[in-house]
């Protein structure tokens, strides 16, 4: 009955183990005791201190906006890509197609001032 | 190997379904509600790959597409959110009722 | 010029086409054409005018109207300076009085008073150049033309073609003529009546129109095409009813009647969507071929076509229970009153039911239907003028009585009857109206001349107004001798025709009676009931107009001292109408005379009754109907009584009038009550059908829109709260169920999915 | 159109061979890459700040749309032989393709001056209109139900932008994220709907579906495929603004800026519309028995429900919001009646009804002024008096959104109750009758107020007015509107060659059921 689920099992056993590997890992590997600067959360060189109610910069946002949009871009490359000499040039037309389309857009971000931090 | 019962994984589709439709009716943080909705169509996402086996690959193939679909329609509707942020400090959509009858 | 390439085209091929008649038409596009152009340029005219005028444009009012209305009393001072010159500067200027300084006229204002009237007399003219042809060839079938396919011709299921098609016919050729030659006195009348008012262009555009739609309407070779006339000439109607719309009354008024007409509009689409339903078709030709092989013989559906036809003919023409809207509709300028709401417009309704007679004398209940409406409506309308005091409401509802007796008669199966009582009262009522108009365009000036705020149309402010109003005297006079029935005058032919089918059909000689027959109803009894009834409202028609002309140009001058010294006839484009309209009052009933009949075997007018031969072609579909089913009437006794007591009837009430009221010395409207005792109070409240469809109609109407109007608030609100409650009955587990905005109209679709999932999976 | 054949363009597409979805897709690729162009101009200028560039944006905007049609045109008279392509090469296409560029033109028309007025000229809006009418195309012109679902997502997402396009007015992003909320819930719907029909049929072509369905397979999943008939038509109904799947309509057309709000209630619909006709007119259509009373009831709520609702609003574009609503219902009677005729009346009034409403939006921002809308009944008190051709123009288009003789739309709504008392749906054709009756109340309301009203003040109206092209623009919707009730028979003939190729489709079954796509 539940054999169907075997996989799926399998696929939760290892991930809870790879987390807990990982955790064990770095406290035995790590060098040294905890610091009060080592102990703090590490956040993408900002300082994690400070009233939490304080708003971030835009720029955050529309970084994490374009990471998603070229992020996503790879779900249809990879299947392409995989399977390139048996597409052929109509499938290595498409993929232009597509990559030239998001380059538009790259151009137009560039262009509007979304790559500069300041 | 044997599969899982379609009826299994549609069941789950649906009940995910469910879940988020439900969740877009009673939350009322606008974040939360498209996290609901992004929780249907990946609800949706389940089902065509359910169908996979017997109704063709392409089941597959339409899920790259939701989640792509899905993903614009994140940073637009994140954009929208933030827009409406700045003018009511608050994503709290019982406080949006300028329109209305 | 394609439109004239075209009618080359046509010209030669209807020449050629029509086999075995030599009737070709003369360019029947140009009478609709023509208006159609009036209208365009008056209108281009009207908006320059609006807009070059319009920082120094005085407040609109109705000069001849608003003094009628209480609230506007106050007003009428306010603005009186601005807009009563305004509209009386013509007479003003050849006697010296007008001391407000108008400049010359810009071209605005004058270019219409050549364009409006010209176009109708040119489309007149063309319309006789037809009608002479028509005479000489007497074409047995209609002339018909399509000049464009209209709606699809290759429509897959090939059921429905409408043409933009001419249909001319001994019937609409009549129609036509009176459109156009009663329609071009009443623009030259107009002429004089308006020129002064600051929407003078707007005014005549809008007449213009009606003109176009009118002949669309009666032109027209289909029911659909007819119906954009009736839509049109509706507009028409709400636009110049409205034409003063700074008053609110009158704007209420315009309302009214677009609100009532639309009632109509809806059992004249119904019998539309039926007859195709049914036939396949809605050109007049194929349906009236068509309805006698595919519908039964006093069948349902055919009974519920012509009553839902008589539905919509009721609305436009003020029957029972929708007459309401036309003594309202006096609110319009006078010569408006006079073209669409006696002449012209108000008579489509008679015109639909004679177009259809083929369907109409397949339905024998709904005839008998059409008949006794009209009856009543004849005899309650003319009741309620006996006792009204503004001259126009008294014409409005002699307007409706009469319109009764038309319906009276096409319901009996007299349709030559009742077309030619519509042409008759065309000529007679126009007078009247016209007559009226002159009456108050000279009270009203007289009373500017003393800023009296006495009402102008009031007939108790009036009296002994023939010694200074000769012309309008006279007319009026041989016109309400005509509307009371004295021979030898129009109405009386027509008028008597009318009653004298009622007594044949008491005495079972008239094709409907064997009709009723047929489907087990005896109809003389009925008809009996409806010879009587229309009698009774003959005299009182009679009598009331009697009264009219009394109070008005007999006894002593009520208006007061100083207002009497202004007192005089207006400029001939007033008086020149009256005339022409008189005449026609005279004459225009020996056009049917029946030669046998014994009082005026006197006079040979060739084999007689020249309309009923005229109109032949056109009813010979009924006629093979009522022959194919064994109704054909009998031959018709002709009969002195019913004769004789009409005579009597008219007579009698026009001397009743005089030897009542003559002497009465009445008092001014300030002075003299509305009304005596209970009979009286009820007559002056015109039965208080106005109140009674007060409560009833439009507060239930108001009351549902109110209702719907909390319907979103409310009840979809109310749903969802329902919902709310319901869900936090349930949501122990779900937590609270919180409602907003987006919440709520997620909920709605919720609901809607659940809705719609159900349907699909149970059915 | 030899000119097409000339540049090398078969006269009969297979879209098995995937050279040939370039002549199958030459309008959108087209709209595609003047997008694009439109989109990199502005930001390129943008660079060296000139602002005299700004007013040949719109103008290159319309260039593109101008070069769309012609690319459209392409279209006409070519045949498809391909059972399983994922674009439709039909006249309906043709059709409808062309509806939505009136639509897209006329917004972009009436947009010029607003948008400076309310200080939010921007290339984006019209890259951002153009992607819309890439998405509208794809949509109404897709054969495969996912195919529909990106061309409405294409559609949505851009419009979703527009409707909150002006940051600055707390209405506009407000009515952005109600739309967005619902339409992706709606959406949602939509694609659970496309997975259960794909799940029952094993297949989203839409051919397919038709061919399976016709021939009465047993394929075992009656109540998979109801389900997903069902999530599917609340998708659309939602798109159309259906009643009970309308409530963010009125909301998100008074928020939206005017011209968006033309573009939503026309081109949007229409793209709808025209997805509704190809899957349960087309594709479901032999399931009708199912849908059929479902929809009959949507149609009849929809009729109803918007004209009562349309009485009670004081402002003049929620009224058109409104109407809108009630139009689809209307609409929705041309689809359930079924037949050639009633896709025929469907074209002809989805065209008359989007040039008429697109006019009457035109006129509401005529009558708006430097940021402020004017939009309740007051505002236009005596509007025709001091404009008299605003004023004419608005009274023009409210006659025919009501139906009155001698406009278009009296003609389009002959249409369609004709072909709904030949195709036996005769009650919904009186309720139709009754519900138009209704609605002359609000609309000559507006035209009474115009005329018969004084200004609020002095000078009240001494603002209003439409640049040049906007005015001809405008102009243009009127002439047609009227040419249309005259010359009906033209139109006519067209929709119905339309409506014919739609039935005509030849497409045989093929054996395998994969559709023809890139990722083959």
């Amino acid at each position: 009955m539940l054999r169907p689920y075997v996989p799926l099992l399998v696929l939760l056993a290892l991930s809870v183990v790879n987390a807990i590997f990982m955790v064990v890992l770095s406290t035995v590997l790590s060098p040294g005791g905890a610091t009060k600067v080592k102990s703090a959360p590490y956040e993408s060189g900002m300082t994690p201190l400070g009233n939490p109610r304080e708003r971030f910069s835009v720029k955050f946002y529309v970084v994490a906006i374009l990471f998603i949009v070229f992020d996503v871009e790879t779900i249809f490359l990879l299947p392409w890509a995989v399977s390139a000499r048996r597409l052929g040039w109509a499938g290595f037309a498409a993929a232009g197609i597509f990559i030239f389309i998001l380059t538009v857009g790259l151009i137009y971000e560039w262009k509007k001032g979304a790559l500069e931090w300041d | 190997m044997q599969q899982i019962p379609l009826e299994q994984a549609l069941g789950l589709s649906a009940l995910l379904f469910a879940i988020g439709a439900f969740g877009v009716v009673i939350r009322r943080n606008a974040i939360i509600l498209f996290m609901c909705i992004e929780l249907m169509l990946n609800a949706v996402n389940l089902a065509f790959v359910a169908f996979s086996p017997r109704s063709g690959v392409q089941g597959q193939v339409f899920v790259f597409f939701v989640i792509a679909v899905a993903a614009a329609e994140a940073a637009v509707g994140l954009a929208i959110i933030i827009s409406v942020f700045r003018h009511k400090e608050s994503v709290d959509i019982k406080n949006f009722s300028l329109l209305r009858w | 010029m394609l439109l004239l390439q075209e009618a080359a085209v046509h010209a030669t091929s209807a020449a050629a086409g029509q086999a075995g008649e030599s009737f070709a038409a003369f360019a029947p596009w140009l009478i609709l054409a023509l208006p159609l152009l009036g209208f365009v340029l008056n209108g281009l005219l009207s908006i320059t005018a609006a807009r070059r005028a319009l920082p120094a444009l005085p407040p609109v009012g109705d000069p001849h109207w608003d003094a009628h209305h209480e609230p506007s009393e106050q007003e009428h001072h306010a603005h009186g300076d601005d807009a009563h010159p305004a509209a009386h500067a013509d007479d003003h200027g050849a006697h010296g009085h007008d001391a407000h300084g108008h400049g010359p006229k810009p071209a605005t204002h004058t270019l219409p008073s050549f364009i409006a009237p010209g176009v109708l007399i040119a489309a007149f003219a063309v319309a006789v150049v037809n009608f002479l042809r028509m005479l000489a060839a007497h074409p047995e079938t209609a002339w018909v033309h399509e000049y464009w396919s209209w709606m699809p011709v290759n429509d897959p299921t090939g059921a429905l073609r409408v043409g933009a098609a001419i249909q001319l016919d001994q019937l609409s050729m009549l129609m036509t003529l009176v459109i156009t030659g009663v329609g071009s006195l009443i623009h030259v009348f107009s002429v004089g009546y308006m020129k002064e008012d600051p929407g003078y262009p707007r005014y005549m555009a809008y007449l213009n129109l009606f003109v176009f739609f009118m002949l669309t309407l009666v032109l027209g070779a289909s029911y659909p095409l007819m119906f954009v006339g009736w839509e049109g000439v509706g507009l028409c109607s709400y636009l110049l009813i409205g034409f003063w719309f700074k008053e609110r009354a009158n704007a209420d008024a315009g309302k009214k009647a677009f609100i009532v007409n639309r009632i109509g509009d809806f059992g004249f689409l119904i019998a539309m969507f039926l007859l195709f339903a049914n036939l396949g078709t809605l050109n007049f030709a194929e349906v009236m071929e068509r309805a006698p092989a595919q519908m039964a013989f006093g069948g349902a559906v055919v009974t519920a076509v012509c009553l839902f036809f008589f539905l919509g003919a009721a609305g436009k023409s003020a029957q029972i229970p929708l007459y309401v809207w036309l003594p309202d509709a006096m609110a319009g300028p006078t010569p408006v009153s006079a073209l669409i709401h006696a002449a012209t417009m108000v008579t489509a309704g008679v015109y639909l039911v004679a177009r259809s007679a083929t369907l109409f004398t397949m339905a024998p209940v709904a005839s008998l239907v059409v008949a006794l409406v009209g009856t009543a409506t004849a005899i309650f309308a003319a009741s309620i003028g006996l006792k009204q005091w503004d001259i126009k409401k008294i014409l409005a509802y002699s307007t409706v009585s009469q319109l009764g007796f038309m319906f009276a008669a096409v319901g009996m199966g007299a349709y030559v009857a009742g077309v030619f009582h519509l042409m008759t009262h065309a000529f007679f009522k126009a007078c009247l109206f016209l007559g009226s108009g002159a009456v108050i365009h000279a009270m009203h000036e007289a009373l500017h001349h003393t800023h009296s705020d006495m009402d102008a149309q009031d007939v108790r402010n009036m009296g002994g107004l023939r010694r200074y109003l000769p012309v309008t005297f006279w007319t009026m006079g041989i016109a309400t001798l005509a509307i009371a029935g004295v021979p030898p005058f129009a109405g009386f032919f027509s008028k008597d025709e009318i009653t004298g089918a009622a007594w044949d059909g008491a005495h079972g000689q008239l094709p409907l009676a064997a009709g009723l027959a047929k489907v087990g109803i005896d109809g003389t009894l009925w008809f009996g009931l409806i010879w009587g009834a229309l009698s009774i409202a003959a005299f009182m028609t009679a009598f009331y107009m009697g009264r009219m002309m009394i109070y008005t140009f007999f006894g002593q001058n009520r208006t007061g001292e100083e207002e009497r010294k202004h007192l005089h006839e207006g400029s001939w484009t007033l008086t020149l109408p009256l005339v022409v309209l008189a005449l026609a009052s005279t004459f225009g009933g020996f056009l049917n005379v029946e030669r046998e009949v014994p009082i005026v075997r006197w006079f040979d007018f060739g084999q007689g009754e020249a309309l009923h031969r005229w109109l032949h072609p056109v009813l010979a579909g009924a006629d093979q109907v009522a022959e194919a089913n064994g109704i054909a009437g009998a031959a018709v006794e002709p009969s002195a009584v019913p004769i004789a007591v009409a005579i009597l009837l008219g007579l009698g009430g026009l001397a009743l009038a005089w030897t009542m009221l003559s002497r009465r010395a009445l008092r001014t409207a300030a002075e003299e009550p509305a009304y005596a005792n209970g009979v009286e109070r009820v007559l002056y409240h015109k039965y208080y059908v106005d109140e009674l469809y007060d409560r009833v109609v439009v507060r239930t109407v108001g009351w549902l829109s109110r209702l719907q109007a909390g319907f979103d608030r409310y009840v979809v609100d109310g749903l969802v709260d329902f919902g709310g409650k319901m869900s936090e009955w349930l949501g122990v587990a779900l937590g609270r169920f919180q409602t907003g905005q987006v919440n709520t109209y997620a909920f709605a679709i919720l609901i809607g999915v659940t809705l719609v999932l159900y349907a699909f999976v149970h059915t | 159109m030899s000119f097409f054949a000339a540049l090398g363009r078969p006269e009969v597409l297979d879209l098995a061979r995937q050279t040939h979805y370039f002549w199958a897709l030459l309008p959108e690729i087209v709209l595609t890459l003047g997008a694009m162009l439109v989109l990199i101009v502005d930001v390129i200028h943008k660079g060296d700040r000139s602002e005299p560039s700004r007013g040949s944006i719109p103008v290159l905007t319309l260039a593109v749309l101008a070069a769309t049609a012609l690319a459209n045109t392409a279209l006409f008279g070519l045949r498809d032989v391909s059972a399983n392509g994922m674009v439709a090469v039909d006249g309906f296409r043709t059709f409808t393709n062309f509806v939505y560029l009136v639509a897209a033109a006329l917004c972009i028309a009436i947009s010029m001056g607003y948008l400076e007025r309310r200080g939010i000229m921007k290339g984006e809006f019209h890259a951002l209109v153009l992607f819309a009418t890439l998405g509208m195309m794809l949509m109404g012109g897709s054969r495969d139900l996912i195919m529909t679902f990106i061309g409405l997502e294409v559609m949505s997402v851009p419009i979703y932008v527009l409707v909150g396009f002006d940051r600055m007015d707390p209405r506009s992003s407000e009515a952005s994220l109600k739309y967005f909320l619902l339409g992706a819930f709606s959406s949602g719907f939509f694609l659970y709907g496309i997975a259960l029909v794909f799940g029952a049929v094993g297949s989203t072509n839409l051919t397919y579906i038709a061919e399976t369905l016709g021939t009465g397979t047993d394929h075992g999943h009656e109540r998979l495929l109801m389900a997903g008939m069902a999530l599917t038509l609340v998708g659309l109904g939602f798109k159309v603004a259906a009643i009970p799947f309308h409530m963010w309509t009125p909301d998100a057309y008074d928020g939206a800026p005017t011209p968006v709000t033309a573009l939503m209630s026309t081109g949007v619909k229409a793209a709808a519309f025209a997805a509704f006709v190809r899957i349960f007119a087309v594709a479901f259509a032999d399931a009708g028995a199912q849908w059929v009373p479902v929809v009959w009831w949507l149609a009849a709520v929809t009729m109803v429900g918007a004209n009562l609702v349309a009485l009670t609003q004081g402002s003049v574009k929620r009224m058109l919001a409104y109407s809108s609503i009630a139009h689809a219902g209307y609409l929705l009677v041309a689809l359930l009646s079924g037949g050639d005729t009633g896709k025929a009346a469907f074209l002809f009034y989805i065209l008359a009804y989007t040039v008429m409403t697109a006019g009457a939006f035109g006129i509401v921002i005529a009558n708006s002024r430097d940021g402020e809308e004017r939009v309740t009944l007051e505002d236009y008190a005596g509007l025709g008096l001091e404009k008299p051709w605003l004023g004419a123009a608005f009274s023009i288009f409210l006659l025919s959104l009501a139906g009155f003789p001698l406009t278009a739309g009296f003609l389009g709504k002959l249409y369609i109750l004709r072909a709904a008392v030949e195709g036996g749906q005769a009650q919904l054709a009186v309720i139709l009758v009754l519900a138009s009756l209704v609605s002359y109340f609000y609309y000559l309301r507006v035209i009474v107020v115009m005329y018969m009203r004084p200004a609020r003040s002095e000078g009240w109206h001494a603002g209003a007015g439409l640049p040049l092209a906007a005015r001809t623009a405008v102009l243009a919707a009127c002439v047609v509107v009227v040419a249309m009730f005259f010359a009906g028979a033209v139109p006519m003939r067209w929709a119905e060659q339309s409506a014919l190729s739609l039935w005509r489709q030849p497409a045989p079954v093929a054996a395998s059921p994969a559709p023809a796509s890139l990722f083959r």
